[in-house]
């Protein structure tokens, strides 16, 4: 069921939905001089539209449920209080959300996530709550990046897995596609009726064509997981490497945090935010002793985290979706679809060494 | 500058050959347009992967420490000054590099090519003094190069090495510019529009310490902002320790800093860090007559006391 | 004198920073020093910039 | 939904200093809410998150025995910004304890088994748990023999002192306490690294029979090989690893070797599934 926004619905929509839901979208970054520099997923100020015009934000879509900063207890240490040294929860926001113009790999990523935050055992509450609550309405990419690969790792500009509803441009309008109950009720709520005579086949299929960056993923899974933690390529891979943490803070799939205690006079809070292996501190022991003590180990990790250990785990494919940032952002030019190569070649080879 | 690459190679080639070096330090064709990555070279038929264009901004230096191997390395200006502080700082031993000095007229600033075109830069070719790139639109433009420079590139003041074992070409002409008028303009502003400026310029900042881990001259082994005992700055995205993070930062590097640019070419969000750098460059200079990595033989001057150093502060 | 020329760069007024090299035997100078520094602290008001309370999270 | 980062609140009931150098001190927690202590239900060889406000959080092993009833027990090594300041609070103090976390000794599968526990230094503090709760009464009879060896620098260094020597005279149990050297004439025990001593005293393996190993990194190295010696198969070789935590339930990521996490998939495994992964830790 598609339906069609024209141009000046589009606005008087999103006022009305206003009413009811907190709104986000990506909004242009300013320089110093005024222009333009890049997008991010920003709360939009009333009346403000979300910038459907853009490649794809600079950081991904994670922050709208996995904040870089987020309070998670507070707590006071005066003693004259009955309830010191106790925590409490930060009360939750209630209200629903919409994430407008999510790009489908960022849809995807927060849907892979969510397996590592929603287990049998545990539940995260911060980020369900908030993946919950919102209502992800998708933009489809008709002019991907040259970075981008995401017909390589089962996504695709029009993949409409982790979306509620997807749009398209169309003229000066939108069209919308529901995928989800939240997506149809979205419509609704915005007065987005209008039904259009369309189907997105074609240009889904005209989109997959004009991506032309491509990994091979296929023999990951096969291969021994100590074989390739022990593969000859990992000291050139990681020779350049400076490591920040560029790389996995711009990751819509990296999900790795600290917590941290602060306190201010006697009220504290514990504060959760991103973190990454690229840091030497994020696994040093308290002797001093550290497991991944240099760079080329901090650099296996991540892409041995990411299109191995993640495959063995869920078989459920690379924890990858294609979005390009790193390879875009780095600022050493490391790119994860030549160490991709790198890895299923190097497992391929290795089977057929056997073989023979 | 175009030909540079096949001295380069020859040299490199030359001295794997002869056992005078283990390994040289250099840029081997990125995977992205404007954008070569750095690497190493073991064998002399390897050399070939060599490269060099207006893409090679990224600062050597970094690569050269914490390693036992006779090292060569391919120096601009700028790094060729790094090297000379990390002799000085006793990071490195002359003895262990061979410094094959590269005059530079600049590297090319791919953030100021990707704002000035349309769609996705998806090629990039060069000549001496110009730039062309193709889109994914499909359009041809080009550019002068010096106009789509790095900033630091185009106040640099020392494009030639100043400690070389070997020169690849001959020395370029040295500029003569006025290096601080963003300095300037900053300090003409009230306390207040200061204040603004610098909550403004670093409100994108993501803490990924980009800049930090691309500075040669931030090599301590446990960085401030990673110590646990004391913690000094809170690790969140609160903006007084994003602040805190880079004004300790530049501070650290005050008499050092040589403003290669590696920390604002490393930002994934485009942060101009290096006006902070530059007002202690600028306060070096004029102060104390103090320019760093000229010379392997010359204490710096915050290491060094005259009696005529102004002494405004302490009463 | 760099440190002091950065602050007030940053947006931190000259006034807020001191540095004075005083003796254990020299009594009168510490008195001098110290009142100086609360004068022109107190001239200056509170601070408002640079200054953390509660960690914002973001 | 359930807040699996919230800690029971406690308070110190009681501080025993353990070892001469008082860097090991053992914290007795009650729960402030009663019903907390049932929530907290654990097996020996689990771990908890003992949290300080204002300081933050540390994984330390549980040295209280699920049969001992109404607090709970850890023995903390001072070393980092939370367990100093843990060794500088005081009786009547309150904080909170977040688990029971990771897994277990396999008691399940243990049960009918032999046991040889091989300790050093203060990671006994699980190895305690597992051996007061081998030792009650309604559980001596589902195990065979009981072996221990357990070796620190000096006396002065041996933890749960008082215990060990009513472990001595019993007979349901054969302590094989050492130090790597003394200068107490009054010493009656043995002298020399765990590993050797595990050569000459523990008992030959046979299919019945389980190694657990808790200890310094430089130990478990050294005793491995003897342990191979003496035919102890690698999926008879129980270890406890260690490694940076932070959130205890598997979500914040660094604590992994390979696709196992340390909090969450262990910290108990066996030797033969460590040989699997990489040796991160």
């Amino acid at each position: 069921m598609i339906k069609k926004i024209a141009k000046d619905e589009w606005a008087s929509g999103l006022s009305k939905l206003a009413k009811t839901y907190r709104l986000f979208g990506p909004v242009a970054e300013r320089g110093p001089d005024g222009a333009r520099t890049f997008h991010n997923f920003k709360a939009l100020a009333p009346g403000e539209l979300p910038d459907l015009d853009l490649g794809n934000t600079r950081l991904s879509a994670k922050s709208l449920v996995f904040p870089q900063s987020e309070a998670m207890f507070t707590y006071t240490l005066d003693e004259d209080r009955d309830d010191h040294h106790i925590l409490k929860e930060v009360p939750a926001d209630g209200m629903s959300r919409v994430a407008f113009g999510i790009r489908p790999c960022d849809a995807k990523a927060l849907a892979m996530v969510r397996m590592n935050f929603d287990t049998p055992e545990y539940k995260d509450p911060y980020w369900l709550r908030l993946y919950e609550a919102t209502t992800f309405v998708g933009l489809a990419c008709d002019a991907p990046c040259p970075t981008c690969f995401c017909t390589s790792t089962e996504c695709g500009p029009y993949h409409e897995e982790g979306l509620d509803l997807l749009l398209c441009a169309e003229g000066e309008g939108l069209l919308a596609k529901a995928i989800t109950e939240k997506g149809e009720r979205l419509l609704a709520d915005a007065g987005w009726e209008e039904a259009a005579d369309q189907d997105l086949g074609a240009r889904k299929a005209a989109a997959e064509g004009c991506i032309t960056s491509r990994i091979g993923t296929d023999q990951l899974a096969e291969g021994d997981l100590l074989d390739l933690h022990g593969a000859d390529f990992w000291e050139d891979v990681a020779f350049a490497c400076i490591n920040c943490g560029t790389c996995t803070y711009l990751c819509p799939t990296c999900w790795c945090f600290d917590i941290q205690d602060e306190v201010f006079k006697q009220e504290g809070q514990r504060l959760r935010q991103w973190d990454s292996c690229m840091f030497p501190i994020f696994t040093v022991h308290t002797t001093g002793h550290n497991p991944r003590d240099t760079k080329t180990q901090r650099v296996r990790q991540r892409f041995m985290h990411k299109l191995k250990y993640f495959v063995d785990k869920y078989e459920k494919g690379i924890m990858c979706v294609g979005c390009g940032r790193c390879v875009r952002h780095c600022p050493v030019n490391i790119d994860i679809r030549k160490v991709a190569d790198l890895m299923n070649r190097y497992t391929s080879d290795a089977a057929k060494a056997e073989q023979a | 500058m175009l030909t540079y690459i096949d001295e380069i190679r020859a040299a490199s080639a030359r001295l794997l050959q002869e056992g005078a070096v283990e390994m040289v330090v250099g840029f081997r064709q990125g995977s992205q347009p404007m954008m070569n990555e750095p690497c190493l070279i073991r064998r002399p038929e390897d050399v070939d992967t060599l490269v060099w264009d207006s893409h090679c901004g990224i600062n050597l230096t970094n690569y050269l420490t914490n390693r036992k191997e006779k090292i060569a390395v391919i120096a601009k200006g700028c790094d060729a000054r790094n090297i000379v502080t990390h002799i000085i700082e006793n990071k490195i031993e002359r003895e262990q590099l061979y410094i094959l000095g590269v005059p530079c007229q600049g590297m090319v600033d791919k953030r100021q090519i990707a704002m000035r075109v349309a769609g996705e830069i998806t090629e990039v070719g060069e000549s001496d003094t110009e730039i062309r790139v193709q889109t994914t639109r499909g359009e041809i433009q080009t550019f002068a190069k010096a106009e789509v420079l790095q900033q630091n590139c185009t106040l640099c003041t020392h494009r030639n090495p100043v400690l070389y074992d070997a020169l690849i070409a001959e020395a370029v002409s040295e500029q003569t510019v006025d290096r601080y008028t963003d300095v300037a303009a900053i300090e003409a502003m009230t306390i207040g529009e200061r204040q603004q400026y610098f909550q403004d310029l670093f409100a994108p900042c993501i803490r990924c310490y980009a800049c930090r881990n691309a500075c040669p001259l931030c090599y301590c082994p446990t960085c401030f902002v990673d110590e646990a005992q004391p913690q000094w700055v809170g690790k969140g995205q609160d903006a007084v320790d994003v602040m805190t993070f880079h004004f300790l930062r530049a501070y650290h590097c005050a008499g050092r800093c040589t403003d290669c640019g590696a920390c604002e070419r490393a930002c994934p969000v485009g942060i101009n860090m290096r006006v902070l750098t530059k007002k202690l460059e600028k306060d070096c200079v004029n102060n104390f007559g103090w320019e760093a990595g000229l010379s392997p033989d010359v204490r710096p001057a915050l290491d060094t006391f005259n009696l005529d150093d102004p002494d405004k502060l302490i009463k | 004198m760099l440190l002091s020329n950065l602050l007030e760069y940053m947006g931190i007024e000259r006034n807020r920073l001191h540095m004075s090299w005083v003796s254990s035997a020299e009594a009168t100078k510490f008195i001098d020093v110290v009142t100086e520094v609360t004068e022109a602290v107190r001239a200056l008001g509170p601070n408002k910039y640079f200054i953390k309370d509660q960690a914002k999270v973001a | 939904m359930e807040n699996p980062y919230l800690p029971y609140p406690v308070r110190i009931d009681e501080i025993i200093v353990e070892t001469e150098d008082r860097n090991l001190k053992t914290f007795t927690f009650v729960f402030l809410n009663p019903e907390d202590e049932e929530r907290f239900a654990y097996q020996a060889g689990q771990f908890a998150e003992l949290s300080i406000p204002g300081k933050g959080e540390i994984p330390i092993g549980i040295a209280s025995s699920p049969v001992e009833k109404g607090f709970v027990k850890f023995t903390v090594n001072k070393a980092g910004v939370v367990t100093q300041h843990l060794h500088n609070m005081k009786v009547g103090d309150i904080m909170g304890i977040r688990g029971p976390l990771g897994n277990w000794y396999p008691w399940e599968g243990l049960e009918g088994k032999d046991l040889l526990i091989i300790g050093g230094g203060f990671a006994f503090t699980t190895l305690r748990s597992s051996i007061i709760y081998m030792l009650d009464p309604a559980n001596r009879a589902k195990f065979g023999n009981i072996d221990v060896v357990y070796g620190a620098r000096t006396p002065g260094m041996l933890l749960y002192k008082e215990e060990l020597i009513e472990w001595e005279k019993r007979d349901d149990i054969n302590m094989h306490i050492t130090v790597d050297g003394t200068d107490d004439p009054d010493w009656k025990y043995n002298v020399g690294f765990v590993p050797p001593i595990v050569e000459q005293k523990a008992p030959q393996a046979d299919n019945g029979t389980y190694a657990i190993v808790c200890g310094p990194p430089i130990m478990i190295k050294f005793t491995q090989p003897v342990l191979e010696k003496l035919g102890y198969d690698h999926n008879h070789i129980i270890m406890s690893l260690e490694n940076r935590m932070k959130c205890g339930i598997g979500m914040c990521g660094r604590c992994g070797i390979g696709k196992e996490l340390v909090c969450k998939d262990g910290p108990v495994f066996t030797l033969a599934e460590i040989n699997k992964t990489p040796r991160e830790y």
